[in-house]
């Protein structure tokens, strides 16, 4: 079954043709991955799929975005209830200025959870499952700006994951982290998947074969090729595919 | 700076602000070598910069106590007179001096007791030391005390205009600044007109001064003595400014 | 967030949207209200004589011309005067000082300069820079009075500007070498520009509406004033004396209006700049 | 190198000399304060000033107790009305409003600022207190009118302030939060609004700084009678009033009060400026001392 | 010859002691690769280098760096020479909120060149050199904001270069970046080991092979392993490195 279904989507920041007839399918409870040059649209297309770049002025859409049956653009799509369901991990650690446990709490929080004990408990899971609460349970009232860049990436990611989304769109969720870091991230996706959809962005192609299932490679705003990981890195049918996965291009 | 260049300044009542502006300007068109500046302040800002000497003529709209006198010639410019003004819809038109001090004293706190509708009076007074507030005070009040819960007004135009939306208020503004959207009252059956201020029937009036420091020298006594004379007369004569018959 | 559980999020945001849409509504109506019942009493006696020509009788006919050119002057060196003050103090509390309590003296000074009555600015000018100074009767002292008056504000929001510009654009000036000042000058400053206009035009446009700070120090006088030792009198001031005065209730409306024109033509004209280099510096 | 060192200590030392400038100017005028001021509270005494019910400078009486309380009343008041109906706009302005009603919005509420209180004087006086009257009887001289004027003259001070403190809030916070489903109000209320927090209160503070030194406007519609006011529809007199109406007549030991006058508002201003940066003390959010 | 030495160093921010008795030299006109978990240190020994950590007010040092026989942190030291010797990739892109053209010209500029020619052909240059020249070029007066999160990484590398540093601190230039753009920033690095001292952070094995003569590997904000890059992966001497490196870790 399909969770997000993407129809003739186009973006533009202002005049600049951004993202160009995007057609594509998620499935449900898998993980995809996007591969693609830097500056060829996958943070665009993730932000596109949970509104938040609705938040620059100049972007406008074509196209739809299904997501469950409904078109997420709607007028009367609520918007914020959207992106509960559909979490994000930003390309750039977003941290608010406030304390490490602040940071994870935040969105149970918003949500209405205010019972200390599950608060507590909540948040050293989501931190333990982003692998960082060996590092902080001992300052969880430090301010989060002060980690260091990996540790503000897996606060990050904490902070996503203890809000419970039923989509993750993670933005290069491991491009700060040591391989021992990134190992646990990728054992974390791997539980996640059973039940949840999960869309990564990755420059990794190691990594895009071992967590996920599908892989889609963006080139120039385009979806060049989409396909099975397993079939896309071994056989690729497009040759622009074979040239970036091999390493040939440009 | 007084006397030593061709610049005279001014200073001092903005009463007497727009007068003086009218007389220095036509002086300047037959002095065209003569600066005068002319800048208001208030009376008391008159007598004190003549008194310490940065400006060449003080003004004042009201008479000086003796010990603001020390050391300042006097020149009476004219009388103006004080309009005891009310709401045009307001039926009362005459009032004696007694009655207009027991309802600014507060005895007489509705308008049904002197010829009005039944409705209670809304005083409007002016802040302490004007020379127009001066001039009811003493004209007026006599002992009696302007009721503290009076309405305070700063400026002649401010007074006029709470009257004029008032149809209960009561207060009293400069006769060279009335105008028919408030109703003059008659003291003691005289209205006020340049000819009853003129010859003192009505009595509620009070002097427009220039003030110099010692004698008045040079180009300040030109001025002066010009103001004094047939053409300055006749200005202040347009300007509502009388000259007291006696 | 106990009120989540009272209020649902949802119903929160309608209530606060209602909010803020009514609250912008009423201040719209308060623009309108004030503004129109300036520009309808006032623009029927604008015209261009009004503009250009000077005043008779006091002001019951004639124009404003010379009270459009002391306005000019005095804002003029207020601004002159005040926008690099305010700019250098806010500069140096957020990029220099780090004694603490010099710095929240400094702070406090500022506030304490912004909650002076303009009637104690008006004296105080009158006592130190017409008499103490020797400055006389003139443009001078009314602008420098005006620029103490607008310093405040342009300090304080230039300071609370420079200091929510993130820490990363200065790392990235000064891992390349730049020293204090130009990363200042060329990286902090341009970023805060906004935020340092807002402040300028805040205080320019206090200073621009001000009477009684002036009333005791920039002389009055109705000819045009030339140098900046010649008395003037400003807009706001001509304006109070044809008021209070009942000299012409008409012509001070007119005053009024062509002094709302002329901020409402600086502030827009202004925020479009500053809008447009805005939006260039940061991609929105 | 050398000389490039030297400029920049010469920088440095004329940022410092602007930056004391404010406080010379201060210093200079609060001794020219004291010096006139200070020869009426020896003569009336301290305490009879402060707490002197009569004001009567031909009778020569001081107190100045009325007008304290007058201008705190009146202080509060309007903040009371403009702080959150500021507050309210600045976020409507930088968070709801479409883009194209902000850029008309906000160069005319600056235009506001640039009205001169005469203006405001006279139309409160003219449309103001007849509507009042009206409405609430008495004279329409009140604290109330004078609330709303102050409230509308505020407002620009604060709204534009606040506005720009809002937007200054980096874009990430914002999408962080939004990302996590929370909705715009919440977005505001936990992200913005905090990280917000110094400049509003700078704006807050500029606010009240205009309100408590407004003159001539409050002068018009408040009826400066100089009694305590027994509720918000009686007129009262603020120390500022006070100030303005007389010191154009004053002479003598009357000039002096009235500069009494300024000396005790000024000992009001510091104190609720100190109360001003101890709750923004309070409330401040450490955001932390990071770099990445 | 060395060009840095680094002497019992020990960084403080306020209680928390973050670099413990670090004591190493960095050769000159090499690469050395700094490795290790996430929060280890890293890049405050980098930031400690060119006295970055100047600005964090709770920052507190003991013992010496020394540059080219200089201590840099002995008061007559000029801190802005020092950095513009030192040039820094930091580890989150900050570009400036200006155009993509100043933004390169900036260090240029700051240094008093003000030749309009020659500060367009130095831009052209590096942003050749940073792989990014392509996809830019058409939009040097654009906000330098409006770049992808790999572009803002590769435009903060082209400013770094276009300043002329002799030593370059680069926090994990490549971890935003596709493969193809990583090995051009990699050849790049290759390029420049001849004329300068390269100090490169990495949590990429592979890349640090590919690039580094010397690696240091820092655990707890210690230096545990120092050694040729070659012996330290092939035959490392201390059991945590070994672990660290065949991804065995904790
Ligand atoms: N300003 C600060 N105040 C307090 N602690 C800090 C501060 N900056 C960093 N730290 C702590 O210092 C330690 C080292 O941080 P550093 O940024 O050097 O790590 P790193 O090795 O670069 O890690 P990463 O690979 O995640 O970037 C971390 O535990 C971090 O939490
Ligand atoms: N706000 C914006 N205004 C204009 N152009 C933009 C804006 N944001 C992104 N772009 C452009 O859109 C293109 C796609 O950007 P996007 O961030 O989606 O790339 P990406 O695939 O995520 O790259 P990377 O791997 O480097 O993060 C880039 O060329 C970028 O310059
Ligand atoms: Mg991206
Ligand atoms: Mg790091
Ligand atoms: O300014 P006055 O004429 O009222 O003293």
């Amino acid at each position: 079954m399909n969770r997000i279904e993407v129809k003739d989507l186009n973006v533009y920041f202002g005049d600049a043709h951004i993202l160009k007839n995007i057609n594509t399918e998620i499935p449900k409870n898998t993980v995809t991955a996007l591969i693609g040059p830097s500056g060829c649209g996958k943070s665009t297309f993730l932000r596109t799929i949970n509104r938040m770049n609705d938040l620059i002025p100049s972007f406008r859409k074509e196209g739809d975005i299904i997501l469950d049956e409904e078109d997420i653009y709607s007028p009367k799509y609520d918007v914020a209830s959207l992106r509960k369901k559909v979490g994000m991990v930003f390309q750039k650690p977003n941290p608010f200025p406030k304390s490490i446990f602040e940071n994870v709490a935040y969105g149970l929080k918003v949500h209405g959870i205010d019972d200390k004990d599950f608060l507590h408990q909540q948040v050293e899971e989501s931190l333990k499952a982003a692998a960082l609460w060996g590092e902080v349970e001992d300052k969880l009232d430090n301010s989060a700006m002060s980690l260091s860049g990996g540790q503000q990436q897996r606060l990050c990611i904490a902070r996503t994951i203890a809000n419970n989304p039923e989509v993750i769109l993670m933005d290069e969720p491991c491009s700060a982290l040591d391989p021992i870091s990134t190992t646990k991230i990728e054992d974390l996706i791997h539980k996640l998947k059973n039940d949840y959809t999960i869309i990564i962005v990755t420059h990794n192609m190691q990594q895009a074969t071992r967590v996920s299932k599908y892989t889609s490679f963006f080139l120039n705003g385009e979806i060049i090729e989409s396909n099975l990981t397993d079939k896309l890195f071994i056989e690729p049918k497009v040759k622009k595919t074979e040239e970036y996965i091999t390493g040939r291009f440009g | 700076n007084s006397g030593s260049s061709a610049t005279i300044n001014v200073v001092g009542s903005t009463s007497v602000q727009p007068v003086a502006e009218k007389l220095s300007e036509t002086y300047k068109a037959s002095h065209p070598d003569v600066k005068i500046n002319v800048q208001g302040g208030g009376s008391g800002v008159g007598i004190k910069s003549v008194a310490e000497g940065t400006s060449d003529i003080g003004t004042s709209s009201k008479s000086l106590k003796a010990d603001e006198k020390k050391g300042l010639t006097e020149y009476t410019l004219g009388q103006d007179g004080i309009v005891v003004a009310i709401n045009t819809k307001n039926a009362a038109s005459d009032l004696t001096k007694d009655q207009l001090k027991d309802i600014f004293s507060g005895k007489i706190t509705n308008w049904k007791e002197i010829g009005g509708s039944d409705a209670s009076i809304n005083l409007i007074t002016r802040e302490e030391g004007s020379g127009t507030l001066d001039a009811f005070e003493k004209l007026v009040m006599g002992d009696d005390k302007i009721k503290s819960s009076a309405i305070v007004q700063s400026s002649t135009e401010a007074v006029k205009q709470s009257v004029k939306q008032d149809p209960n208020a009561i207060g009293f503004v400069s006769f060279a600044a009335m105008s028919d959207d408030v109703k003059a009252i008659k003291v003691g059956g005289v209205s006020p007109s340049e000819e009853t201020i003129a010859d003192g029937t009505y009595e509620l009036q009070r002097p427009f001064l220039f003030l110099v420091k010692g004698e008045a020298k040079g180009e300040v006594k030109a001025f002066i003595d010009w103001v004094m004379g047939t053409e300055g007369s006749k200005i202040l004569a347009d300007e509502k400014i009388i000259k007291a018959k006696k | 967030m106990n009120i989540n559980k009272i209020i649902p999020p949802k119903i929160a945001q309608k209530i606060m949207n209602g909010l803020f849409i009514a609250s912008g509504l009423l201040t719209i109506l308060i623009l309108i209200l004030v503004l129109g019942y300036v520009l309808v009493k006032g623009l029927p006696v604008v015209n261009l004589e009004f503009l250009l020509a000077d005043p008779i009788d006091s002001g019951r006919a004639g124009g404003i011309f010379p009270m459009i050119i002391s306005s000019i002057y005095v804002t003029a060196i207020a601004g002159i005067i005040a926008t690099p003050l305010g700019i250098g103090a806010a500069i140096y509390i957020v990029e220099y000082a780090n004694a603490n309590r010099a710095v929240r003296l400094i702070r406090f000074g500022a506030e304490i300069l912004a909650s002076i009555p303009s009637i104690v600015y008006g004296l105080f000018g009158l006592a130190f820079f017409v008499v103490f100074l020797q400055f006389n009767w003139s443009v001078l002292s009314g602008g420098l009075i005006l620029a103490i008056m607008a310093l405040p504000t342009i300090f304080q929001v230039s300071e609370v500007t420079l200091s929510s510009i993130p820490s990363s654009y200065r790392e990235g000036s000064y891992g390349l070498g730049a020293s204090k000042w130009q990363t200042i000058y060329r990286v902090v400053v341009p970023a805060a520009i906004p935020g340092i206009v807002t402040g300028i035009i805040l205080g320019m446009t206090r200073a621009i509406s001000e009477a009684a700070a002036v009333m005791f120090s920039v002389g009055s006088a109705l000819q045009t004033p030339i140098s900046i030792f010649d008395p003037g009198r400003p807009l706001p001031l001509h304006l109070y004396t044809l008021a209070t005065e009942g000299i012409s209730l008409d012509n001070a409306y007119g005053t009024a209006a062509v002094l709302v024109i002329i901020v409402l033509v600086i502030t827009i004209g202004t925020n479009l700049i500053v809008d447009r280099y805005q939006r260039k510096m940061t991609g929105g | 190198m050398q000389k490039n060192n030297f400029t920049e200590f010469l920088i440095e030392k004329g940022l410092f000399l602007t930056a004391i400038f404010s406080i010379i100017m201060i210093l200079i005028i609060i001794l020219f304060i004291l010096i006139e001021g200070f020869p009426a509270i020896q003569e009336y005494g301290f305490l009879n000033f402060i707490f002197g019910m009569n004001w009567a400078p031909s009778e020569g009486e001081f107190g100045v107790f009325p007008m304290i309380i007058g201008s705190i009343c009146v202080t509060l008041l309007s903040l009371l009305m403009a702080v959150p109906l500021s507050l309210l706009c600045a976020i409507f302005m930088a968070e709801v409003a479409p883009n194209n009603v902000k850029k008309f919005l906000k160069p005319t509420i600056e235009t506001l600022s640039g009205i001169p209180s005469v203006v405001y004087g006279f139309f409160g006086l003219i449309v103001l207190v007849p509507i009042m009257r009206e409405t609430f009887g008495g004279t329409g001289f009140s604290m109330f009118t004078a609330s709303l004027i102050l409230t509308v003259m505020v407002l620009p001070t604060i709204i534009s302030i606040s506005q720009d403190a809002l937007k200054a809030v980096p874009n990430e916070y914002r999408e962080a939060s939004l990302g996590l489903g929370a909705t715009s109000w919440q977005t505001i209320k936990n992200i913005i609004f905090p990280a917000a927090l110094p400049g509003i209160i700078t704006a807050i503070i500029l606010g009240m700084g205009r309100a408590i030194g407004e003159t001539l406007a409050v002068i018009m519609v408040a009826g400066n009678v100089a009694l305590v006011p027994n509720s918000i529809f009686s007129p009262l007199r603020t120390l500022t009033s006070n100030i303005a109406l007389e010191i154009g007549y004053a002479t003598g030991i009357h000039h002096n009060a009235l500069f009494g006058t300024a000396i005790v508002l000024f000992l009001i201003i510091i104190i609720l400026l100190l109360v001003a940066n101890y709750m923004q003390h309070k409330y401040k959010i450490d955001a932390g001392s990071g770099y990445l």
